[in-house]
């Protein structure tokens, strides 16, 4: 070790880490000479805990892989399911589950606004957007009856219809953070300091993002457009009109504005959705949840999370619990692989905002 | 503030200094954290009762453990809580410090977090409201008027206790002990 | 009554400073669309944080929190305000620019003990951040000295007297705008909080305070408040011989400062100084050339 | 893709190919194949290494590894298996043909115990000071760990209730 150099243990206890999740570092005064991610702090063991537990019992473990945002995983699973089953989900079923997975993608995008400016010091455009997405958290309440694990999702469609009244509640909230995003704008996407900080920090070129495994922001925010969505539709995003929002630059400013841009997908999303909402029973009835057993097979699905690709390879041997399980999760190679590059040569300010612009979640990576 | 307190203040300032200035450490212990910035931000404003997040263990003395311990975290945990400023208090948040919770047949959680840390207060539920901080909280304000918050004089007491368990844990521990380990000693 | 304001100036800068600072909780507070908490918030903080049973971590770390808050106790003495300056005779403008180097000076030695290396790079932050604000407030001060041809601050306020307020005279002007700019940098708030960020090194030279250690730190930041932003009243809008004028216009400027705080985020290191050698020290340095001029 | 599937067993001797649902293809190769397997596909089009899964067919004695590629222009995704001994589950790093192999096997080699040949960084990931079998395999039995390692320590109250016994 160099005469000037220090070890700087970057978390789990710290206020600049979201998540809990340590990042050793061997700094020189302010910049960083090298990065180690050092995760497990969260480590469960979960797609062990699966083999335990049979097909239905394992929906409210699963969801509990990312707190921040748990119906892209729960979403997984149950495709999953009916993939191996062979059961057809029917349309109004299929209609609500793009809904609910783009409440929960712009739950998950207030959250990380909320981390990302806490992180940078903007105080006042961090308080609001969990304000702001607390309004959200009302409504899963309303449709599910929980805040953050809704445990909504069920091989077959979903659990319940929507309750009474509840499109226009939604509406009324769409309405309201479309008025409110041009003052996200003017506090934090365009502010001057803001742009000062985060362009031209955690730049990658799209060969190194393809060849390291990046998926979602990582990929659009150097200007590949790669969105599950588009490219494999899942639920009903076939009938849905949707872009998918680049930046060419590939660093921290370009993937918080591709995140921005996806959040005004995600109300136009949620607007289509109530408009083209079909009636129909929202349920295929399973058989009884402690004989269930589901072929010999195996399957791989994906969708498309707030952060990237989100997959699970799925295995079962004929029995009534899934023989293996193994999820791909986005922040697993972002959080272990690029975020490692990228923190080479980098300030030590800029820790948390590379982090974040990555959009690393600490659960993802360990589960 | 109306009479009663004032009178309080004047008779015990430090109890309710300790009381309405609680400073959370913050660590994002496990998944029950992402409760806790809502609490702290407009909607629920925790800062009104003057708990507010601080950078280090240093300044804290209020320790939220927010969800499920793995073992490595819980040597961060364990760390983290010898480097408080006495007096202070913990709160277990969530099902799975207490026993487990979902992860009652992990491999990588341990099941009762108060084998290894004492524990002042819990909150439970899978996630806890935020209002649920607030009661917890509150009933937190409760057994410091009473002097039954007495978590960290029960740690120093009975150090062989938690040092024993955490040893038989972890196999061999990289810092020495915070107390000496014979029993019913205090070391002031 | 020249040795009562020895005592009464320091407690009324005192409670000065620590109303700020409540108050400065609740403004932000507002601005995020929540209640806040009680003007004596700070009060109970600091009666909690002295109860405290708190480790130390060697004479020097002692000493230096110590050194740190009597160097800013000082300094205290040499503001006029209110028609008090307990040191008048002793020294002026220029002893004032040298003492304000002993706070960070003394959190240098306390950290140095601390071997924490949040620690370290939390001072050479701050004192990379206080090369970039020296440089302008030397010139700022330089330029109100040459324009009233005095290094004593009691004269200069004397020489304002009945609204002739430097900031609104045309030479002194750019620096009195000058030292707005300065005044977050001066206090180590944001956008320039860079040196105590907690979200990056863990609050920096505070990382291994606690307890009483950082009841003192807290008190050294009340003074702090009061110092920066009454010399700045003294200098550039006349000082008052009124403890409450002189209160009201504190308030004034440390309001402005706070709207200033709530919309910034953190400066990175080189950000801070090239932007504290680029705009302050370029209009100082213009108000200071037209002051040689006339 | 059903060319895909026919062009895969030309080239490669022992492979066997079949389509999963619409967009699924599963490969199974010999375990001397795989690379070539792998590098084969990259240079078809499929940049991007998704994953390395492995299952534990215990019954077979055997440890199966699953290499998940997918191209970004296709909705095409790609598994690609391998059988290895489970006595002895020795197999070559990918690391040489996708640059992020080398964190998937490390997650492997954690939990399954599979040792990657030529991978230099294969320090435990998740877990700390693991003393048992690698977790993920079938013969561990999670319950009975549980309740050795956690579940026997004694509470606070057995504690003083020993004491003032």
């Amino acid at each position: 070790m160099a005469e000037r150099e220090l070890e700087l243990i970057f978390g789990p206890q710290h206020l600049g880490m979201i998540g809990n999740l340590s990042i050793s570092l061997n700094v020189e005064g302010d910049t960083i000479l090298s990065a180690r991610v050092n995760p497990g702090y969260l480590h469960r063991g979960f797609e062990k805990l699966m083999e335990y537990r049979n097909w239905i019992q394992n929906f409210p473990l699963v969801c509990r892989i990312n707190m921040i945002e748990s119906e892209p995983v729960e979403m997984v699973y149950a495709m999953a399911v009916e993939d191996l089953a062979g059961i057809e989900v029917p349309e109004r079923a299929q209609y609500i589950r793009t809904m609910i997975q783009e409440m929960s993608r712009l739950s998950c995008h207030f959250t990380a606004a909320w981390a990302y400016t806490s992180i940078l010091g903007f105080d006042t455009p961090a308080q609001w957007a969990m304000g702001d997405r607390d309004y959200l958290l009302d409504l899963f309440e309303d449709l599910t009856g929980a805040r953050v694990y809704h445990i909504y999702n069920m091989p077959g469609g979903v659990r319940r219809d929507l309750p009474e009244g509840f499109e226009d509640k939604l509406l009324a909230f769409l309405d309201a953070i479309h008025n409110r995003l041009p003052d996200y704008n003017s506090t934090f996407f365009e502010n001057r300091l803001f742009y000062e900080r985060a362009s031209g920090i955690g730049k990658i070129s799209p060969e190194d993002a393809i060849e390291m495994g990046g998926t979602g922001q990582v990929l659009r925010g150097c200007g590949i457009k790669h969105d599950i969505r588009k490219l494999e539709p899942y639920a009903a995003y076939s009938d849905m009109d949707l872009e998918v929002p680049t930046r060419e630059a590939g660093d921290a400013y370009s993937r918080v504005l591709v995140i921005r841009d996806e959040m005004v997908q995600s109300v136009s999303i949620l607007k289509q959705c109530i408009e083209k909402m079909p009636s129909g029973k929202v349920y295929e009835k399973t058989p009884n949840p402690f004989k269930w057993k589901i072929p010999k097979g195996e399957t791989y699905v994906r969708v498309e999370s707030a952060r990237g690709e989100f997959g699970l390879y799925l295995v079962s041997n004929g029995g009534n619990r899934p023989y293996r399980a193994h999820f791909k999760t986005p922040s697993f190679v972002h959080g272990l692989v690029i975020l490692e590059r990228l923190l080479k040569g980098a300030n030590i300010a800029d820790v948390g905002n590379i982090m974040l612009s990555l959009y690393v979640i600490a659960p993802e990576i360990d589960r | 503030m109306d009479r009663n307190n004032l009178i309080k203040w004047l008779k015990e300032p430090k109890k309710m200094g300790n009381k309405y200035s609680l400073w959370a450490v913050y660590f994002s212990t496990a998944c029950g954290v992402i409760e806790v910035p809502p609490v702290l931000t407009s909607r629920w404003d925790a800062e009104r009762f003057g708990v507010i997040p601080v950078a280090t263990p240093r300044q804290a003395n209020l320790f939220l453990i927010t969800g499920y311990v793995t073992t490595k975290t819980l040597k961060a945990i364990i760390r983290t809580y010898e480097q408080m400023a006495e007096p202070k208090y913990t709160i277990g948040f969530g099902s799975c410090p207490i026993n487990g919770g979902m992860y009652w047949d992990s491999y990588n959680t341990i099941k009762h977090l108060d084998k290894f840390i004492p524990v002042d207060g819990w909150i439970a539920g899978c996630m806890p409201r935020p209002e649920a901080i607030f009661i917890g909280v509150t009933k937190l304000w409760g057994m410091i008027d009473k002097g039954l918050a007495t978590g960290y004089i029960r740690y120093r007491e009975h150090y062989d206790y938690y040092r024993g368990n955490q040893e038989r844990l972890f196999g061999s521990m990289e810092w020495p002990p915070l107390y000496s380990l014979k029993e019913g000693t205090h070391d002031e | 009554m020249k040795f009562a304001e020895f005592i009464v100036s320091p407690i009324l800068a005192f409670i000065i400073g620590v109303f700020l600072m409540g108050l400065s909780r609740r403004i932000m507070a507002r601005i995020h669309r929540r209640y806040g908490p009680p003007l004596m918030q700070p009060v109970i903080d600091m009666i909690k944080l002295f109860s405290q049973k708190t480790i130390s971590h060697g004479p020097i770390f002692d000493a230096g929190v110590i050194l740190s808050l009597a160097g800013t106790i000082v300094l205290v003495l040499f503001i006029p305000f209110g028609g008090m300056c307990p040191l008048r005779t002793s020294g002026g403008l220029l002893v004032i620019l040298y003492i304000m180097l002993f706070a960070p000076l003394g959190l240098a030695l306390s950290g140095g003990e601390g071997a924490n290396p949040n620690i370290s790079i939390g001072i050479s932050r701050k004192f990379i951040l206080s090369l970039g604000y020296e440089v302008p407030f030397i010139l700022i001060m330089l330029s109100v000295m040459t324009y009233y041809h005095t290094i004593s601050a009691v004269d200069v306020v004397k020489a304002q007297s009945a609204f002739h307020w430097a900031i609104f005279s045309v030479p002194l002007f750019l620096p009195g705008l000058a030292y707005i700019l300065i005044i977050p940098a001066m206090l180590g708030i944001r956008p320039f909080d860079l040196a105590s960020a907690p979200q990056e090194i863990s609050s920096g030279p505070m990382a291994e305070y606690g307890g009483k250690y950082l009841a003192l730190a807290e008190i050294e930041h009340a003074f702090a408040i009061f110092i920066t932003i009454g010399l700045f009243v003294d200098m550039f809008l006349g000082g008052s011989s009124n403890v409450f004028y002189f209160f009201l216009k504190v308030l004034v400027v440390f309001v402005i400062g706070l709207l200033i705080n709530a919309v910034f985020p953190r400066f990175r290191t080189e950000q801070a100084v090239k932007f504290l050698w680029k705009w302050p020290s370029v209009m100082a340095l213009a108000g200071l050339i037209i002051v040689l001029a006339i | 893709m059903n060319d895909m599937v026919d062009l895969l067993k030309s080239i490669f001797k022992g492979t066997d190919a079949r389509t999963l649902g619409e967009n699924r293809l599963s490969v199974t190769t010999p375990g001397e194949s795989v690379l070539a397997v792998l590098d084969y596909l990259k240079a078809s089009g499929f940049y991007q290494l998704k994953s390395i899964s492995c299952v534990d067919w215990i019954d077979d004695n055997e440890f199966e590894l699953v290499y998940h590629v997918a191209s970004l222009e296709r909705p095409l995704h790609i598994m690609v298996k391998t059988r290895i001994d489970r006595d002895k589950p020795v197999f070559p790093t990918a690391m040489s043909i996708f640059k992020n192999a080398g964190i998937f096997e490390r997650e492997m080699h954690e939990l399954f115990g599979v040792m990657f040949e030529g991978n230099p960084d294969l320090n435990p990931l998740f877990l700390d000071n693991w003393k048992d079998i690698p977790p993920f395999r079938k013969d561990f039995d999670m319950r009975k760990y549980v309740k050795d390692t956690y579940d026997s320590i004694p509470s606070f109250e057995e504690y003083k209730w020993q004491k003032e016994n």
